[in-house]
């Protein structure tokens, strides 16, 4: 007897070419964003940041390449856990803040699905934030994509832990009282070992950390910018369009942290031994620091997650701000099923000597 | 303070080196138990030389006492504790001990010398060679030491105190009272202050021990029986309801997860299932109850069975994921390992207070099917039919268990696993409908017309491709509705897929053996063996009664209603304020009455059938 | 789809500049409802002028529709509905609104310089001028662009969409299909296909917006009534939650704290007191509602009074520290805003699904006081009466209302402020005992006589130190006690305590007109109003009914059983499976039948009216 | 009519020498360390680290010279959570995780109460991590001693959030596979403005760090390494005796960070940029960093809580890592409260006001 529900995998290719994706079947077939459309009429509002999210997402699927059928996307509560109606696979739309607990059964018991899990800043950070960390430095095998958006867009309006503070809306008339959290400064905390930020209205970049995270082996978490237009439109604002190139402080590992229309801005490390800002053509260029986003040490990512404003956004790094090497949980716990398995001869027989123990008496 | 009341008698020995002061401290119990009014009976063993070289056999020294709350005429046979304080000891003296019996061992001595010395190949603690005794072992010596560190006592006389810290415990097991030994140690020792302080200091850390650490359940109680032929074994409830779970599992050829968060007293269902991976098992301790059930829906989804196990605090932060399970129709075992509330209550005390929160405890109208097991060994089959249900109907299943089951231990007649009927999973592998435009499709909520349950489509499975989720569902589709008429229908579909269980459900057999009672007792859970013992001692006085006991507490056996009828009085022991009653009233409109126990204790045998007696004899004066 | 059963009859009104289309969209709409098979009347309204300048208040076309489920004859005196397209539509038709009556606003005109045209000194839907109304106002045109974008439209060819979305918007409010209204479009625009895509992308964002958005709770109703003498205002049910708990904390001298989670549909509650922080009120959105209940605790045990509100799926999660309340036995309410369930279920329909969870779902035996209110305005009375008794008897309270009276609105009868009793929160301050030695003590869990409730004695009260918590509490001290009767009389004492808050209840009085009826209705909750509207129509008929509503559900008034047992047949109209009835069996033996509708809806007084006269026609044929 | 329970202060003397406990009134007669202990009798296993820390916090009491009534404990549930039995002060032995929520509620109300929490490691990190995380990004103010003895006491040896990879326990026969939190670092993400740590075998530097947070307005956290000697002993057995100057690296504001019994060694910036150990004699002095834990950038901070062992303890840094000013939630949220109320003449009359609202009707 069997125990395991996996599907047959034979016929299909060897394994994904992503890392975080190995051991999923690939689709004998080549996908297309079609395939990964379910049949389900998208409702976010008109001009909801989530729509580009989804259409990346829907667009980059194929090219991993492995089946829709060991796809399964992981929601909790919110307008952005809609995400899995859209989406031709397997998911599940759960409860509020609860989906990173719900996706670690999913990955722990099925190494052959590729497990997402999409959440919002008050699904992920408010009522979720423990199972967040907590999947973080167990290193799970899914991708987390927390929209951020910095509201609750669901119940209509209130402030957010990534709210600034003093937001005026409808729970905090006088403005709220507190500091926010900086979701890849928290990640890092919480021993995260991929750290990752993007935002809406850059397909390419958003396609670019997508495929980052799934590249890597363990829980990948992928702040994604997400505007908001009914209840906090424009938060983002500073990071878009022409003003874009001098807010947006790109991580590409091993090269330079140049940034600004014309590279006429760069981080160095300050006199203070802190990361600032400098202009690009004060600087030796020596000084100027090199990204490495895979530092055993979370340290260097730490203080690059420090250069985001935390109230009103006039300047943010976005990219892989960390991705490491680490053992993923889930593969962990299945190598230790796996070797206790190896040995037993049948296990009808193994569970009749469990059963029967080493103290038996007879009554006849 | 406490009084023993469940138990009828219990048999100790103390067993140590002869300079470990053991017929000191079974002088003091002994002492303890006669003040506090117990009938005793002892059994001093010294060894035959003056003083046996240290830690051999014949160094050991022993006193056995028999306490019992009615005349006892021996110290008893053997022991159903005994108090190991180094290998000699234990080697010599664990044949005595009954099945079950509980083995307080004192580590400290347990080196690899020591083991030698007494023909020991492997260390005994460290193997499974004390499977059928409930073993505690302790660093008594070491504590003993830490205890009394501050009236600067050599190393060697601070650890000779550690009977006291032993005596502490056990005092603190049986809730005597102190003073009595404090006094006799202050007398004895009156010129030794440091060692007075040395032994009362060492004697309150025990009891202070025993009640900070959870160590103990509360008592234990063997329970002799006539038995049928067959293998036996002992076994304690939360053992069996792991290999119960593990034999589900298998039977249905699936994997097993367990998400759980460790809580007094269902931790050993972790423990117990973390050890048998070799099965196919998973654990995951999880950060926290929400994050154990939720992790264990997940494995659900992806074609596992979810397993979360927990106590009452627990459970009431599962409600709103056992909701998620009931709306997206998955199977998933909940077991509650109930304890004495409210709130954090008390934590190694047993109770049945949970069955309304598990029946009713969760937002909106949310129909879970309830097993409950009623002894330690029947947690194994209950659990293989918590798991049964699960995956047949596609719902999760909360089986309760309690602290007085789950530590507890009796004989245990083996089953064959060949003699336990499979569990078919029935995954879901192809499409189960024709959509509109007459292509083949799948609906996640298309039911199985006899047993409601929908198909179980796990992950991985091509062409089956579909969402769900907590959002009220469209009939057949499984999409998002919010149409009035939709969530009627769903919400009565969920009750009559539970409702329909009664189907698998046999119906009762009433233990009437005059076939004349008038009064019928009627039971559930852990009540099982109190309420035969009570119904016994009636019987034994030439009355009647008939007894009845409830596995399904959700939905009831379908004869139950006609049974309740016969009765002239229906008397419903539990211990809580009577929540299985109310269900029985409200279902049945028949006026059960509860004899309610809420003292954290097993219901006393011989005060139910005291109340017994006279529902009987009162109904024979008003004839 | 859906059918709009609850509501006898509905007018609503669109207004918007001339150009705006409101005309067409009253057609469609009126189609819609004709195809729907309403009966329908409708009153277009066009400006004198054949285009008057925009923005202005001789610009504004309206048209106005009144459909029903019953013969009507006319187009409605006052609408129930304004939609209003910009600051001269609202200014010119408010007037005619319903009070309570909902009003959708497009913001996007609303400029200075256009509330300037039409003679607004201050933003309408800034200032509280609209207070008497439900008023959801949103950037229609904002979203229509968005919506269209994708067309290629110029701005102005998009915006005009506008009414199209408000359409689409109307149409999922009131479950209408959208085939009808699309193929409308599809032909009229046929030549356009720009237009065309835009229109219908249009009226489907409007119709997703609704649907996505929790914007609205489901319907509502607007109940004519003779009404006392007396001042009144338009208030919602939420609102009046939030006044009364001002009104209660206020009474008892005590600050207020409210810790909470936003969950449709009880957030309201939240931003009305948060509002209010000029009454010593301190609103807390907590990261959940764990914390968010935690939080309140902290805020009682501190001495001010603790308040969390929530829906089903909170209350859920609230479940373990309602257990610590009861144990600590501090005052603290808890609003439970229900919505239909489980799980997730349908957020923003209402249901009364979630009495037997607040009964009973905490593990242990865990008695809380319960009451519900019956109408929007009732839940200001019943405010009060939840802190009353949770300062009174030091428990939590759970006050039960739901979306349908959360969201919905009603006159109420202003009370004077003078006229509503004191509340004592009678702090302890001073010791209360002597103990063994003779010393004055304070206990903390010595109580009173009458009440049985503890001293609330608050931090900063100089020797009235002591520790409190969820572990069980020796009598009297308070202290950590694992003591078997302790614990049973402890457990036996909270029942108690909540029992006797019975003699608090005034007994009901039965609304029998005749003295003669054989038929009891039994309601609880927002039942109120579709039973008494069922009852006068059974009335109207010459038929007689009993009827009585519960506010108080635990403990319920004295003289329930009695009442219960004067009637032949007692009949339960509840939005759920049978929750009160099953309460009303077990308690009374009473074969209650529950009449059960769980449709997101409130009931229809028309349904239930037919149920009660066959029951009350099947009694007489009986006899 | 007030609504303000607060007992009179008067006579009291101003206001305690500690800005945390800025508000709380003095005893106008001195107490000692028996006026904080209680009746009941101390039950923790011989040996526990839990005496020292209780015997610490006892000792310090007096000094702060606030009164034992307006002195609050709140707890969870573990071993460490029996603390507030044994302080003669107002407690409260809460529910498992909750206790900061449970003190923020205590905190925003009283601003005359000084508000401790006392908690475990998993109590705390492990089903109370997301409410330890908002506590402290929110700033409220109290102190949070996290008793970190690395394992589940009370529960009788499970691993715990803080136990090292590969930890054997009850529940983890085969070894643990998760990486740890480091408290401190976790946090630091959390947008904590004090952390601390400290070690029960050290009762000077225990105390002085507890005096330190309570000098601190807002969220105090002190991670305290604490021995359970029943279940985990010797975890933190390097760090203590003898070899302890070697392990452990006292963090001292202003001062250069050198450690050692001959403070042989210090901390660097390496080459890369990251913080190492270096044997003092082979660097230049002003390579040498020196610490500042009032850096308003907590990345100086994180790079310390780094030099922390995640495995078996070996190294770490003692004494306070952040300490910064940052805005306490609970003295915003009364300040909102009281500008809201200013000017409001009667409360009865305003309530009046408030049920009438703008538009009444008369029916007659
Ligand atoms: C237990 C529970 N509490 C509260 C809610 C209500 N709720 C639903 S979503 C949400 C927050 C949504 O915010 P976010 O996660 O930021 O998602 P967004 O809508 O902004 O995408 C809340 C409070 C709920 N559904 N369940
Ligand atoms: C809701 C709930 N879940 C689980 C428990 C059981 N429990 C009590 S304390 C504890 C962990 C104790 O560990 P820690 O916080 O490190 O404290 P320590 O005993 O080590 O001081 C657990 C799991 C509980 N009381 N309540
Ligand atoms: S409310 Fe905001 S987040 Fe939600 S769907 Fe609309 S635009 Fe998107
Ligand atoms: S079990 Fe460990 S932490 Fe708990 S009291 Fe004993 S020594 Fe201390
Ligand atoms: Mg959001
Ligand atoms: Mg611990």
């Amino acid at each position: 007897m069997s125990t395991d529900t996996t599907q047959p995998t034979t016929g299909h290719p060897a394994s994904p070419a992503y890392r975080g994706l190995a051991g999923v079947p690939l689709s004998l077939e080549p996908l297309n964003r079609k395939d990964f459309t379910s049949d389900q009429e998208v409702r976010w509002c008109p001009g909801c940041g989530d729509y580009a999210i989804l259409a990346a997402f829907q667009g980059l699927m194929p090219e991993f390449g492995i089946t829709r059928e060991n796809t399964v996307i992981i929601s909790g509560i919110g307008c952005s856990s809609r995400f899995p109606y859209y989406v031709d696979s397997y998911g599940m739309h759960s409860i509020h803040g609860r989906a990173p607990a719900i996706a670690t059964g999913v990955a722990t018991t099925r190494p052959d699905l590729g497990v997402w899990v999409v959440t919002g800043d008050g699904d992920a950070l408010s009522i979720g934030g423990n199972h967040l960390i907590h999947a973080m430095r167990r290193n799970v095998n899914m991708t987390i994509m927390l929209f951020n958006n910095r509201i609750y867009g669901l119940t209509k309006g209130q402030y957010s832990p990534t709210s600034e503070i003093g937001k005026v809306t409808k729970s905090t008339p006088l403005g709220s009282l507190d500091q926010p959290f900086n979701p890849v400064s928290l990640a890092l905390g919480a021993e995260a070992s991929f750290v990752a930020r993007t935002i809406d209205s850059d397909r390419k970049h958003l396609t670019e950390v997508m495929k980052a995270a799934a590249n890597h082996r363990g829980t990948s978490l992928i702040e994604i910018y997400q505007n908001c237009p009914i209840f906090n439109d424009g938060a983002f604002e500073e990071l878009k369009g022409p003003s874009a190139a001098d807010a947006l402080i790109p991580l590409v590992h091993g090269e330079k942290l140049v940034f600004g229309r014309d590279g006429q801005q760069c981080i160095v490390r300050g006199p203070s031994g802190s990361l600032t800002v400098a202009a690009t053509a004060e600087v030796d260029e020596d000084q100027i620091l090199v990204h490495d986003a895979h530092r055993a040490d979370p340290a260097f990512a730490f203080e690059l997650s420090r250069l985001t404003d935390s109230g009103v956004m006039h300047q943010s790094p976005i990219g892989v701000f960390r991705d490491v090497e680490r053992p993923a949980y889930d593969d962990l716990a299945r190598e230790q099923v796996e070797l206790a398995q190896q040995g037993t001869d049948d296990p009808e027989d193994a569970l009749q000597t469990l059963l029967d123990g080493k103290d038996v008496w007879v009554v006849a | 303070m406490t009084k023993v009341q469940t138990l009828d008698r219990v048999v100790i020995r103390f067993a140590g080196d002869s300079g470990d002061g053991m017929q000191l401290t079974g002088d003091r119990f002994t002492a303890e138990a006669a003040t506090f009014g117990n009938d005793i009976s002892t059994l001093p063993n010294f060894p035959a030389e003056i003083r046996a070289p240290q830690g051999t056999l014949p160094g050991v020294s022993s006193f056995q006492l028999h306490f019992a709350n009615y005349d006892i005429v021996t110290p008893g046979d053997r022991p159903d504790v005994l108090v190991a304080m180094n290998p000699a000891a234990l080697k010599a003296n664990i044949g005595d001990l009954a099945h079950g019996g509980l083995v307080i061992v004192d580590t400290a001595d347990f080196t690899k010398r020591n083991l030698t010395k007494v023909g020991y190949d492997e260390n005994p603690l460290e193997n499974d060679s004390l499977q059928n005794y409930q073993v505690v072992t302790l660093d008594l010596t070491g504590m003993t030491i830490g205890a009394v560190e501050q009236f600067g006592l050599g190393r060697k006389d601070s650890s000779r105190a550690k009977n006291m810290f032993a005596l502490g415990l056990l005092s603190w097991l049986y809730s005597r009272e102190d003073g009595g030994t404090e006094r006799f140690l202050a007398e004895k020792f009156a010129k030794k202050p440091a060692i007075r302080d040395a032994n009362i200091a060492a004697y309150k850390a025990g009891y202070a021990f025993g009640e900070t650490t959870e160590v103990f359940a509360h008592r234990y109680e063997v329970s002799p029986a006539t038995m049928p032929p067959g293998r036996y074994r002992q076994i304690s409830g939360n053992a069996a309801t792991a290999y119960g779970l593990i034999t589900g599992a298998q039977k249905a050829g699936l994997k097993l997860f367990l998400g759980t968060y460790p809580i007094t007293p269902a931790s050993d269902v972790l423990h117990e299932l973390s050890k048998r991976k070799n099965f196919g098992v998973y654990t995951f301790q999880a950060e926290d109850e929400i994050a154990a059930v939720g992790a264990a829906l997940g494995a659900s989804f992806a074609g596992a069975l979810g397993v979360t196990s927990t106590s009452g605090p627990g459970m009431a932060l599962k409600a709103e994921t056992i909701g998620l399970a009931l709306m997206t129709e998955l199977p998933l075992v909940v077991v509650d390992v109930q304890r004495a509330g409210p709130s954090t209550g008390m934590p190694t005390k047993t109770e049945q207070a949970d069955l309304l929160q598990v029946i009713h405890g969760r937002n909106g109208e949310s129909p879970v099917p309830v097993v409950a097991a009623a002894s330690p060994a029947d947690c194994f089959d209950t659990a293989v039919e918590a798991v049964r249900i699960a995956v047949k109907y596609r719902t999760p299943v909360i089986m309760l268990s309690d602290g007085y089951l789950g530590n507890g231990a009796e004989p245990w007649r083996i089953p064959t696993i060949a003699s336990i009927p499979p569990i078919d999973p029935g995954f879901a592998t192809g499409t189960n409908a024709v959509d509109g435009s007459g292509k083949q499709v799948f609906q996640p909520y298309k039911r199985d017309p006899e047993t409601l349950a929908r198909p179980w489509a796990v992950p991985g499975t091509v062409g089956l491709e579909h969402r769900i989720g907590g959002i009220e569902k469209a009939v057949d589709t499984g999409n998002v509705s919010y149409d009035p008429a939709n969530h009627e229908l769903m919400v009565r579909t969920r009750q009559a897929k539970v409702d329909g269980i009664v189907r698998d459900i046999p119906d009762l057999v009433v233990d009437d053996p005059s076939g004349e009672a008038k009064v019928l007792v009627v039971g559930w859970g852990s009540t099982y063996g109190p309420i035969t013992a009570a119904a016994r001692r009636v019987r034994a006085t030439d009355r009647r009664i008939a007894q009845i006991h409830l596995r399904h507490l959700n939905p009831m056996p379908a004869n139950l209603g006609d049974i309740l009828k016969r009765y002239d009085t229906v008397i419903v022991p539990e211990m809580n304020l009577g929540q299985l009653t109310m269900l029985l009233r409200a279902k049945f409109l028949v006026d059960a009455q509860c004899f309610s126990r809420v003292r954290g204790l097993p219901i006393s045998p011989s005060e139910l059938a005291g109340e017994l007696t006279e529902a009987i004899d009162g109904l024979a004066t008003e004839k």
